[in-house]
């Protein structure tokens, strides 16, 4: 099975076969001797040569992070059988999500569809746990959708506008 | 001893107090609110009652519902935790007037201390040090521009019922008193519908430094050493250590008998907590007492080996203190996390939902008080609180390092936590030297993140690259249960009580 | 301060060792048998090797496999843990000699400490109590005869070489000496290959209290405080505490005193324990010295706040005890309980398998150190011990009720565990009143179980019926992940080191 | 939904009904207030009236156990959709079987197949953990069968011998 990974921005060949519990892999050409078990449910204990590493796979929604140790990351993997892809790249060109960044209810629309709105300015108010938070807009452009009315309630993820 | 005790409270303090109850062999009886009938402290209990809708005005603040399940469970005494009704005179009065002991201090305590102003005469006549500035509050702007020359810029205006930083204002220059007298009134009548305002000589880079006192109902009363609560974010405690690595045994022993001299003065019983600001000259000044348990009071549990739930209980009982202040002795170090359910990415912002993974740290010198627990869904309707995690060492170093090696075993998957705030704040060469004050966190947070070590951080890439592989090729069997419910979060709620979404659809009614 | 350590073990105490490493930011080195690949211990560590089969003669007993690890991986120090080679003087020779720091006393100590007869001629000189009786292995069944009628009967035959019961016999009459010595003799030549069995006098009920030690390599010695170990099945330590409750601080001064004596008579250094029997009348007299950490060096730890893995690290690096003997103090009471994969309902014989469900305890007062997780499969091939659970409180009363809540916590599904052992013992009255001895346990497992409040019973039956329908209604939902695994033990793996069968299979064909 | 539900050979008769969440239920014909929540794959967050369980639910290769806070029981459920049901019955009829208690290896077969054997007399010793367990005949009888040789694996649950 060949994979294209990418992590920030940096892409990724990898060529991983499973036999017998044993894997082979391959990085980028390069032979890697890899050893791992399924702790639990998305834990791998990973062994790459002989160090050890503890490897959490965290799934919310549309998002999958992996996690080594204590550092994050949020790889792309591309492959048929392969976990979601995401794919909001880093281009400015084209429209624009907003999505919340938690569950909450929507206390405010601070712009209206149609107008113009900067890089960073605040466009709908989410709140949770008795804070509000400013869900602002990720580039310049105008505001061609809003998709939420106040007081609706939201989940992580969803859709709360689209600017172009 | 009791036979039933309520705990009208959530979350972890509520686990907390019920495992102190089971300890003492005493019944516990658990209320909660519609989008709690899954949260832990259900579980734990002997008795749980429904109390009404998530809003905490219809069920956790809710008095007469609580008194009516103290009534229908025969419950003979009430713990209320901190927050909700624990500093609720109204409800200590309720209690006493319903027959049902209220575990704290009376209500008459509670007013003596409720009001700043009218705290700050008592304390006074008590002899207790104050910041230079008025005791009561402002009649006029005059009064104010008066006051703010004699004890010299800069200032700090304060509201007299205020809390949490609400009303609060720094005035450095003459110039800017009107304004910011206007303002603080305002926001303080807003806030407490009350626009009493105090004028105070403003401290700059403070330490937080509180002292836990405990006092029976026969008039004996001690301190149990004090707790450094200088990190804070948004007037947020968010690490707390004991005992506060600037305090040698004679400063501890001067604040402990001012502690003791404003309990007493108040006629204070059972737990409570006097807060003194610290200038960079080691004074310390009065700020406030909390007239209930405090969230980080476990630090103070492992340098002196005693718990102070159980003895929270035996005082609401009647009896004395089974010690003397002599007998108190302060031991090693303690720090304590408080683990929110907060987005480190997002300015800290809550983050509610379900729990897909959790791991937990355990081992040498480590207790976790939580009210989480894997599957759960954390509702949006509350304090992000989701657990605390304390170390325990023979020193400082040894508490720290216990610390990070338990913070790098913990891990809380499906929602975001500060965790990772923690470590950044122990590795912190400031927070090593134990230079800390009341700005060193939102300090740190501006200096961008540290580099990293470029090297490892390859490394745990491809790891990571590799990983993800796995992940895929293994599919589903890799993610268990856990995927089947991050796409259907009801899968572990028979009913849909804990269902955030159906919770967020009520929320979204009201 | 050393770079990295490799810990020659398994289990929690391997976990123990490997979070002391990372508390003081040394790397971790594990080694594991291939039936231990999916071993915690494997999980937590830096770097990871695998030594062999799952026989341990040819992996953790294998001083070359072992060694061999600790050149490739560079590491300066090895931590033996208990069991295995923690007390082999070949080993610590061996690792002198390659040049790795040995965390432990010196072969020369562990040495004149292995014979019993030969440690107890060099206590003799020291001026040790000891049990009246030989001192050497006995010529003949006539000195028997006539050493057994000087001390008086009953008397014990004790092999030379022995330990856990091996080679030994009590002799209540004259009569019976013939046969036990001779049965004596040839059970320590079977077990050990040394025949040699000395005599002592029969201390009936004892107690077993022992102290621990803590020697650096400039020559101080301290003790820590004792440990009451009387609570035992077939010679197995189960449950431990500490302080004891029949030591009195003059009785720990003395004991102490006499155990610094004996570690100082063997050129003694880093940890260890000096075991005594104590007899009704609280005379003390010299057992044997263990020459390694503990399985329950938790509960000294709790009660001086000191962390002895930590220290055991420093001595070896050649650092000064950091503290005098009159800076130990022992504060507050801690009772560990050993968690084994015991089947209580099939007379406590391993129970091996696959853990389907784990609900941990935490809070208060409790700590836990584990080696095993929910998902993982218990091997069959190594000594039973799951975990430790370690209850510490103010008193030993409030140390018992934090630990009954604790263990009403834990939850271990899918194997058979002795946790409710610990339960019928803590609730004993002996055990309240602390009248225990080492024949507590066995006189307690002859009563019948306590009879059951009915009522209660009949309660929790109709609970149990109402569960086992919801559980059917719900089906598999309710079953999640588990279900699937107990019936193909393999989807928590990936290979199939950890899938006990395979492991059954190799084990079969040795 | 109903079952008969045996408990310590006591028999009751549950009805059980589940509808949005809400459970109705009558043990023995006697309506019962009840309400659950599912914390976690096998365990519930039971409410009886106001009082409050936490119940385990334990599946080990055939058995099913059910855990009322440390109370362990083994209900036998009949039903079609029911947990599955055990009925190695406690009669003394017919032929019964041995099954091994834990997962080892058979070190020793102590009765050959056709002899007289006694209630409680070991028949096969089973060696895990370095620790020997006697499996005993459950009647007096004759060894029908043995179904296991010396040094073969077993797991829990495995049929090792029979007795007529």
């Amino acid at each position: 099975m060949t994979y294209e990974i990418s992590i920030n921005g940096k892409n990724y060949r990898l060529e991983l076969n499973q036999s017998a519990g044993q894997w082979s892999c391959r990085l980028n050409g390069r032979e890697i001797e890899v050893d791992a078990v399924l702790a639990r449910p998305n834990v791998l204990s990973l062994r790459i040569g002989n160090k050890a590493y503890e490897v959490k796979c965290e799934r919310v929604a549309s998002d999958v992070h992996i996690w080594v140790g204590s550092q994050r990351f949020a790889p792309e993997v591309r492959d048929p059988r392969s976990l979601r892809s995401r794919s909001h790249a880093a281009d400015d060109h084209g429209p624009r999500k907003l999505t919340a960044p938690m569950p909450g209810k929507v206390v405010r629309i601070l712009l209206a569809q149609g107008v113009e709105v900067e890089a960073g300015a605040g466009v709908v108010v989410v709140e949770a746990m008795k804070m509000q938070n400013e869900v602002k807009s990720p580039k310049k452009g105008t505001i061609q959708k809003i998709l939420v009315s106040e007081g609706a309630a939201v989940s992580a993820g969803d859709v709360l506008a689209i600017v172009e | 001893m009791f036979k039933k005790i309520l705990i009208a409270n959530r979350g972890e303090i509520a686990v907390r107090v019920i495992r102190a109850c089971h300890e003492m062999g005493i019944a516990a009886v658990a209320v909660y609110s519609d989008v709690d009938r899954a949260a832990l402290h259900v579980r734990k209990a002997d008795e749980a009652y429904p109390i009404g809708p998530a809003a905490a005005s219809e069920s956790y603040l809710n008095i007469q519902k609580i008194l009516d399940v103290a009534a229908r469970s025969g419950a003979d005494a009430i713990h209320p935790g901190y927050g909700f009704l624990s500093e609720n005179a109204k409800f200590a009065r309720a209690c006493a007037e319903a027959g049902v002991k209220f575990i704290g201090p009376t209500a008459a305590a509670m007013e003596a201390m409720g009001s700043k102003t009218r705290a700050r005469q008592a304390m006074e006549r008590a002899g207790v040090p104050f910041v230079p500035g008025t005791s009561r509050g402002l009649e006029s702007f005059e009064q104010a521009q008066q006051v703010a020359e004699q004890i010299g810029y800069p200032v700090m205006l304060k509201a007299a019922a205020g809390g949490g930083g609400k009303g609060m204002r720094l005035v450095h220059a003459a110039g800017d008193l009107k304004s910011a007298l206007d303002s603080a009134r305002s926001e303080a009548e807003r806030a407490f519908g009350d626009g009493e305002v105090y004028i105070e000589k403003a401290i700059i880079n403070p330490r937080h430094i509180e002292v836990q006192v405990l006092a029976d109902e026969h008039g004996n009363t001690v301190y149990l050493g004090e707790r450094e609560c200088s990190l804070q974010r948004r007037h947020q405690k968010v690490v707390e250590e004991a005992p506060s690595p600037i305090v040698d045994p004679d400063m501890r022993r001067r604040m402990g008998e001012v502690a003791v001299r404003v309990a007493q003065a108040a006629g204070y019983t059972n737990a409570g907590t006097v807060e003194f600001l610290v200038d960079q000259q080691k004074n310390f000044y009065f700020l406030e007492m909390n007239t209930r348990l405090q969230v980080e009071h476990p630090v103070t549990e492992l340098i002196t080996g005693l718990d102070l739930v159980h003895l929270q209980i035996r005082i609401a009982k009647g009896e004395r203190l089974p010690f003397a202040q002599d007998d108190v002795k302060v031991r090693g170090h303690a720090i304590e996390c408080r683990i929110y359910a907060e987005d480190p990415d997002n300015n800290y912002f809550p983050s509610p939902g379900k729990i897909t993974l959790l791991l937990l740290p355990s081992g040498p010198g480590i207790r976790r008080d939580s009210g989480m627990y894997e599957g759960w869904t954390v509702p949006m309707d509350y304090d992000p609180l989701l657990a605390k995690l304390i170390g325990y060492g023979t020193d400082r170093d040894q508490a720290i390092g216990r610390l990070t090696r338990a913070l790098s075993e913990y891990f809380v998957g499906g929602i975001k936590t500060n965790i990772s705030l923690f470590r950044r704040i122990l590795n912190h060469p400031d927070f090593r030297s134990a230079k800390i004050d009341t700005g060193f966190l939102d300090r740190m947070l501006k200096q961008t993140n540290e580099q990293p070590d470029s090297q490892a951080d390859a490394e745990a890439t491809e790891v990571a690259v590799i990983a993800a592989g796995m992940f895929a090729t293994l599919g589903s069997a890799a993610a268990g249960v856990d995927e089947r419910s991050a796409t259907d979060g009801s899968t572990n709620t028979v009913e849909s009580a804990s269902n955030w979404k159906a919770a967020a659809r009520r929320e979204a009614l009201r």
